[in-house]
């Protein structure tokens, strides 16, 4: 077992505890267990991105932090800490109380996260009301129309009153943050948020969630398969494989050394703005593996070029600073060979 | 009856095709009933002369009637009846069709409403709670209920109703009927067993269709977990968010039980005594009362094709999709 | 003035006897509990049959008198004994050559329609029965070439061109003799059937024909003081199970036209009464004797001997009717006794016997397509199998079977005519080939004399003794086979009392009342 | 190769609840085709083998015994003819229309349906027309009316209640029809200068069959409580020839004082209809989820 990080020293963490505090979780659903020991800490008004290929478990992280494990999943160990308080074994109606207050999310498809029959407003003042019973139905409106403004929604007393299919798939995804964040969560997991979307909309996503991250003093948790997205917009990485985190640190470090091979080759599979024209895309070779049945060591051993038999035989521990740890029996050296051969 | 599919403009765009439409079935089904009638055997004259038939009367009241002219012809005379609102009278007693028919549509009409409100009545809970776990006890249950009302024809089901609520328990009256206007609970009463009965078949198909598309809602649809994201509670999950998108496959079904349940009266009213136009047509048809099976057919037909048409529009009015079509989506 | 004063004193006496004594019939169900009390209402129910129209003079299928007799009343009328009594008619008289009667009617009697009732009206009814276009259900009752006189405001002269000693019967018991208002006649034209005006002790108020009809109370009623009831429903009913249940469950004081098997079913009820009147009408198998295979008299005997009518009464029909050899039922003065020389009674070894000597036998009989005849039909194909005799069943509508018969177009037919007490109303129309359709094609000298004779003569006993010798001949040419004949049986509970049952299928209403209960 | 398209989580995970799911209701299937089989053997083989009383012409003295009375092990009917034999040549006769009934409804209706939905423009208007017209008229009106003219032999009551199906299985060929249309081989084939029978014959008619033949078994279920119903309406096949439906509509007379009269038939009928519907029901599922 790995001993847990201590949370780094920023004096803000020390008196407030991280808004969102994974150690050690474990979740399984059915015979296949997809997050093995996972620990991560995100402090208020940070973002960390939680990188991997799909399959890794990185999404099914994010909806256990929500309580929102599909039928047959549970979590089979570890513990799950928002705000400081321990909410791995609510019960559902514990659990209603905490999502949305507490804890919010966002998804990757904007076109059907909306219920397509009901107003925009409608859906928006339901989520304000839940969790705040008391306030008039003017109230509610106001603080919806607020909440459009801040997610950046021009003419919002016009868009309260249209339906989803009315809007674009950008402004959808603006509005599914808006009910995230209508009851200033702790945290803000955003589960692959613009996958579906273009490239433009995409940057102003983004951009977005930086902005309420620093306005709300809100932790976001943006979970993606594009290594660059973390580069260009979160505070931490986190780099996940066969459910595990193979790799985390600050976005600098972790970009610029990166210790983990994995790391390495996820970042050189994506296509850099001045790699040579026509250039073939470097691929990691193989599968990602079958969670059902993990390989004994490191599960990216059969896929990695420096493995070794230590690599096989052991499962390598967590180690390096507490700031930038990794999980490898041979980490890349400081200006070690950056393009494999 | 082709739903409200293909390509998609302002709600009353398409009521000019639609009545076009309306009009071209009520005919086909005019067309249909007459040819099936005149072309069988059975002779009109001698059933309604009874035993006193000499050849001679038989062949007076033939011409009479004018069913020697040739098939078309008296399918021409007939529709130029209908346009003028005259559908012709009994063979049996001279009764207006029209005054036959409109007496009787309004009960065999409340029966159906009444029978679709039950079923619909039952069906929205029990899938509800059927799809609370999906493949548990109460999902098997209302599968096995669902299965035997389909096993079971409505007369034996009637009969066992009559047996158990109107003898044993003395709750509802077993025959007659109680105009709605004379004296509102007293139609209630005898129209419940009646609605019953007929409501067993399309309760199942409900809560069939229900249960299904229910539950493929909360697997496949993202609102759902949004609306878990938000924290709402699981009934209101199922009542505010997924019901709702479940009402337009359950109007099309409610369309097609519609026409089922008109034909499936015919037994009901036979066994409770309800005077509506099912046994209407039964009697008619035994004594090859010509007009009145027409008229009754012709009337049956319109209020199915109504119905339908009515639901159509109603697509365009429920769905938002549908009614704000013009966005820049 | 002082006949027609004994008159009213004879229509009082015959109302006394009828609301008091209740008639014959077993079971003490109608001696009345306490004094009539006016006011309340009643349901009646009936399944398996249903009515057209409440027209006198037009054919009906399958008519339901209880109604007609609500809405109208006859010249005469029958009483529970059997015996005809004046009604709107307060005296009738034959002439001594018997070619003429007279009738004295009722003073101060108005249709419900304000019509007054006279002399007129009978005429206008009579001649309508008779017209030919007309086409009248039951005007074969009348004989075609009467001729009706108003000789004053309340006088009626009936000439006939020879005796009808049947007369009287067909005024008291069969449509003929029903008084409707000239004047809605008029008004109403083809529609009639469905504003039926009388001068019955009920008026019809609203009805959905066929399936029920709401009867309420003729407030100025030519008899004073009745009826007790305020109102009257009469619902036809698709399946007889659930006409049963709604008389059980209370929604209904009487069933009408109750089955053997409703009778069976109900026998353990103890608040439900059985009324049982001795039979008039017989379950019959009707043979076209024009026709191969039943054109032989051999083959007609064999059918009869194949019969079982015993076992047929007792299980089929558990025991509430009884076997018969006359072509008329117990109820009739002119009935025999139960058996008749001649008749071919239930001997499988004669029925082979005649079967073998025509070289085998096999035919179809056309049948009511109602499950209780279909049942019926089929037990009896079973007992004549045992005999070598094939029976198909032919099943049709009602109206088809009627219509099919009428123009000889089957072998065999299966038929229960509804039962008169005078033989000259249903029994000669079928067999004598000088009057009527004749379905059976019988051509019999012999029994067409006996029939005429019938009608002719005067006085009960000697067209007893007509009848007797008429249906011994009928035995011996067996132009039909009888299964067994067939009371009509109703079933009421204990709060309405006063119904007068006939041996017809008619009841009268005006004297019924609903205790306090 | 990483795979770089965006799949959502669910799909990613083949969760293993939906993985036990069909086994369970395959189960169910092979359930409801054994019973099915098991009556079609009842009713058409076991008279032939098992010696038993004739079905009608029963013997009067026997007649209403209660079910379990020695030598009726279902009792006798109002005739003290045998139920159980009775219910068994009674079997074939529901089954015959069930069957045939729905063999036509498929037939017929399939082959119009495909027809529409391949070939479209007029035809598909005026077949559609037609569907309209046969569906806006209530089915059993439809088979009353013909059973009640053309009489009441086995043959006519198929046809009342084939019409009922036809137009049923109509909409449904031509909806499958329509979409495997769209499917790039038919379309490649067309291109590809195929005759149009040969396409109808080797890539629409494998396509579209098994969504009909699913309905078809749900279909016949409906055709059996279809006859049963022209039975209680006096217009089903005529005693003493027996079927279901008419067993029970002579039973239904004395339902309170012998209620084994139409139980016995109603539910050989029940068990049957709930077999074919369970047995279309799954097929249907497994289908879906595939």
């Amino acid at each position: 077992m790995s001993t847990p990080i201590p949370a780094t020293l920023d004096p803000v963490s020390v008196v407030t505890p991280p808004a969102l505090e994974l150690t050690e979780l474990r979740v399984q659903v059915g015979d296949a267990s997809i997050v093995n020991g996972v620990s991560l800490s995100v402090p208020p008004g940070k973002m960390l991105a939680l990188v991997g290929e799909s399959g890794a478990g990185k999404s099914m992280t994010a909806k256990a932090a929500m309580g929102l494990l599909p039928r047959g999943g549970r979590i089979t160990g570890g513990s799950i800490r928002i705000g400081g308080r321990e909410v791995s074994a609510l019960t559902e109606n514990e659990w209603r109380r905490v999502r949305g207050s507490e804890i919010g999310m966002v998804f990757q498809n904007p076109l059907r996260s909306l219920n397509p029959t009901m107003k925009i407003g409608t859906q928006l003042a339901e989520a304000i009301r839940l969790h705040s019973q008391d306030l008039s139905s003017a109230q509610v409106k106001a603080r919806s129309l607020e909440l459009l403004d801040q997610v950046q929604i021009p003419n919002a007393p016009r868009r309260y009153e249209e339906y989803p299919h009315q809007l674009s798939g950008g402004m959808r995804q603006r509005i599914v943050i808006a009910i995230a964040l209508s009851c200033k969560p702790r945290v803000l997991l955003a589960d692959e948020p613009t996958t579906a979307l273009d490239v433009t909309t995409q940057a102003e996503i983004l951009r977005l969630l930086g902005d309420l991250q620093h306005s709300h003093r809100t932790a976001i948790v943006l979970v993606t398969h594009d290594i660059r997205i973390a580069e260009d917009h979160a505070d931490r990485v986190a780099v996940m494989y066969a459910g595990r985190v193979v790799e985390d640190g600050p976005v600098s470090a972790v970009i610029n050394h990166p210790r983990m091979p994995y790391t390495r080759a996820l970042m050189t599979a994506v296509p850099q703005p001045d790699s040579p024209p026509h250039s073939m895309l470097p691929v990691i070779d193989g599968r990602p593996p079958d969670l059902r049945s993990l390989p004994v060591g490191c599960a990216f051993a059969p896929r990695c070029r420096f493995a070794t038999d230590t690599c096989t035989s052991a499962d390598p521990e967590l180690e390096g600073t507490a700031d930038h740890a990794f999980r490898c029996w041979h980490p890349l050296t400081e200006g070690g060979p950056d393009v494999h051969e | 009856m082709s739903n409200g599919g293909g390509q998609v403009h302002g709600i009353f765009g398409r009521l000019p095709g639609r009545i076009l439409r309306l009009v071209s079935v009520v005919f086909g089904v005019c067309l249909l009933t007459f040819v099936l009638i005149n072309a069988l055997p059975g002779n009109v004259a001698t059933a309604v002369l009874g035993d006193q038939a000499t050849p001679e009367q038989v062949a007076a009241l033939t011409a009479q009637l004018g069913l020697d002219e040739p098939i078309p012809q008296r399918f021409l005379n007939w529709l130029g009846g209908v346009f003028q609102g005259d559908l012709g009278s009994s063979l049996v007693n001279n009764q207006p069709v029209w005054d036959a028919v409109a007496q009787r549509i309004p009960v065999t009409l409340e029966l159906v409403a009444l029978a679709l409100l039950f079923a619909i009545a039952a069906a929205v809970p029990a899938a509800v709670l059927a799809v609370r776990k999906p493949g548990g006890v109460l999902d098997r249950v209302l599968g096995g209920v669902s299965f035997s009302f389909l096993a079971t024809p409505s007369f034996l089901l009637g009969l066992v109703l009559i047996l158990v609520f109107a003898i044993e328990l003395r709750w509802f009256p077993v025959s007659g009927w109680v105009p709605f206007a004379q004296d509102p609970i007293g139609n209630l009463e005898t129209a419940f067993l009646p609605a019953l009965t007929l409501a067993a078949t399309p309760f199942a198909y409900f809560s069939r269709l229900l249960r299904a598309d229910m539950a493929e809602q909360l697997t496949r649809e993202d609102y759902v977990t949004t609306a878990r994201a938000k924290g709402v509670p699981r009934r209101a999950i199922l009542f505010r968010h997924v019901l709702r998108n479940s009402i337009f496959p359950m109007m099309t079904m409610v369309g097609l039980t519609t026409s089922l349940l008109v034909g499936g009266s015919v037994v009901v009213e036979s066994i409770f005594g309800v005077p509506g136009i099912g046994l209407l047509l039964i009697q008619s048809i035994t004594s090859r009362d010509v007009p009145v099976v027409l008229g009754v057919v012709v009337f049956i037909a319109a209020a199915v094709v109504i119905v339908n048409l009515i639901i159509d529009m109603l697509y365009g009015v429920v769905d938002p999709r549908i009614r704000h079509d013009h966005a820049d989506a | 003035m002082r006949v027609r004063l004994a008159a009213t004193m004879l229509v009082a006496a015959a109302l006394m006897l009828a609301g008091c004594s209740g008639g014959s019939g077993s079971g003490a169900e109608e001696t009345p509990t306490g004094d009539p009390v006016a006011g309340g209402e009643t349901t009646i129910v009936v399944s398996g049959r249903s009515w057209a129209h409440l027209d006198v003079a037009v054919p009906a299928v399958t008519p339901i008198k209880p109604l007609l007799n609500a809405v109208y009343d006859g010249l005469l009328r029958l009483t529970p004994d059997g015996e005809i009594v004046p009604w709107l008619a307060a005296s009738y008289e034959a002439s001594d050559d018997r070619l003429s009667w007279t009738l004295e009617l009722q003073p101060d009697v108005v249709f419900t329609d304000g019509t007054p009732f006279n002399a007129e009206a009978v005429k206008f009814n009579l001649e309508r029965q008779i017209d030919p276009d007309q086409r009248a259900g039951e005007g074969g009752n009348l004989p075609r070439d009467i001729t009706v006189t108003a000789v004053d405001e309340l006088t009626v002269l009936i000439g006939l061109t020879e005796p009808d000693e049947s007369l009287p019967s067909a005024l008291a018991t069969t449509a003929v003799g029903l008084m409707a208002s000239p004047t809605a006649v008029e008004k109403w034209g083809g529609e009639y059937g469905l504003h039926p005006v009388g001068t019955g002790p009920f008026m019809l108020e609203s009805q959905v024909v066929g399936q029920e009809a709401k009867l309420v109370k003729n407030p100025d009623y030519w008899v004073k003081g009745l009826p007790y009831l305020d109102r009257v429903t009469y619902r036809a009913l698709g399946s007889a199970d659930s006409a049963l249940q709604t008389l059980r469950s209370g929604g209904a004081d009487v069933m009408d036209f109750v089955a053997p098997q409703q009778a069976d079913a109900a026998k353990g009820d103890a608040t439900l009464t059985l009324v049982e009147r001795p039979a008039l009408s017989v379950n019959e198998i009707l043979l076209n004797t024009t026709k191969p295979p039943f054109d032989d008299v051999r083959a007609r005997r064999a059918l009869g001997y194949a019969i079982d009518q015993e076992s047929l009464a007792k299980s089929l029909f558990f025991g509430y009717v009884n076997p018969t050899q006359s072509p008329i039922g117990s109820g009739s003065w002119a009935w025999s006794g139960e058996t008749v020389d001649g008749y071919p009674a239930f001997d499988l070894d004669e029925a082979k016997k005649l079967v073998e000597e025509i070289g085998g036998l096999s035919f179809s009989v056309k049948v009511s397509n109602t499950p209780d005849y279909l049942q019926q039909m089929a037990a009896v194909q079973a007992q004549l199998a045992k005999a070598g005799i094939e029976m198909e069943i032919d099943a049709v509508e009602p109206s088809q079977k009627i219509a099919d018969v009428f123009s000889r177009n089957y072998e065999a037919g299966q038929f229960i005519i509804p039962g008169l007490p005078d033989p000259d109303n249903y029994v000669r129309p079928f067999f004598d080939s000088t009057a009527g359709a004749n379905p059976s094609g019988l051509q019999d000298p012999d029994l067409d004399a006996l029939f005429a004779q019938g009608r002719t003569t005067a006085g009960v006993d000697a067209r007893a003794e007509i009848y007797k010798q008429a249906f011994e001949r009928m035995a011996e040419v067996t132009p039909v086979v009888y299964l067994s004949d067939m009371p009509v049986m109703r079933l009421q509970n204990q709060r309405i009392q006063g119904i007068e049952y006939l041996t017809t299928d008619v009841f009268y209403l005006e004297n019924a009342w609903v205790g306090g209960q | 190769m990483i795979t770089l398209t965006p799949e959502t989580r669910s799909l990613a995970l083949p969760p293993p609840a939906r993985r036990i799911r069909p086994r369970w209701r395959i189960g169910q299937a092979q359930v409801a085709a054994a019973v099915l089989i098991a009556m079609a053997i009842a009713c058409f083989i076991v008279p032939l083998v098992v010696p038993l009383p004739p079905p009608s012409g029963g013997d009067l003295a026997e007649a209403r015994l209660p079910p379990l009375t020695p030598g009726h092990p279902l009792g006798t009917d109002a005739l003290g003819n045998d139920m159980l034999s009775r219910s068994l040549y009674g079997g074939r006769v529901s089954f015959i229309v069930g069957v045939g009934a729905t063999l036509i409804g498929l037939v017929v209706g399939g082959f119009l349906g495909m027809l529409a939905g391949y070939k479209g423009g007029w035809i598909e208007r005026v077949l559609g027309w037609l569907f309209d017209v046969l569906l806006a008229f209530p089915a059993l009106i439809l088979a009353l009316t013909i059973a009640a003219y053309l009489g009441p032999s086995l043959q006519n009551e198929i046809y009342a209640v084939s019409i009922f199906l036809i137009p049923a299985t109509a909409r449904i060929a031509r909806a499958s029809t329509m979409s495997a249309r769209k499917e790039e081989f038919i379309v490649a084939a067309r291109l590809a200068g195929v005759r149009e029978s040969t396409i109808l014959r080797r890539h629409i008619i494998p396509n579209i069959s098994s969504p009909l033949l699913t309905f078809a078994i749900l279909q016949c279920g409906t055709a059996m409580i279809i006859e049963a119903t022209l039975s209680f309406l006096g217009l089903g096949i005529r005693p003493p020839a027996p079927s279901w439906g008419n067993m029970m509509a002579s039973g239904q007379q004395s339902l309170a004082d012998a209620p084994w009269m139409v139980l016995v038939p109603g539910a050989f009928l029940f068990i049957t209809i709930c077999a074919l519907n369970l047995l279309g029901e799954s097929l249907r599922q497994a289908r879906d989820e595939r």
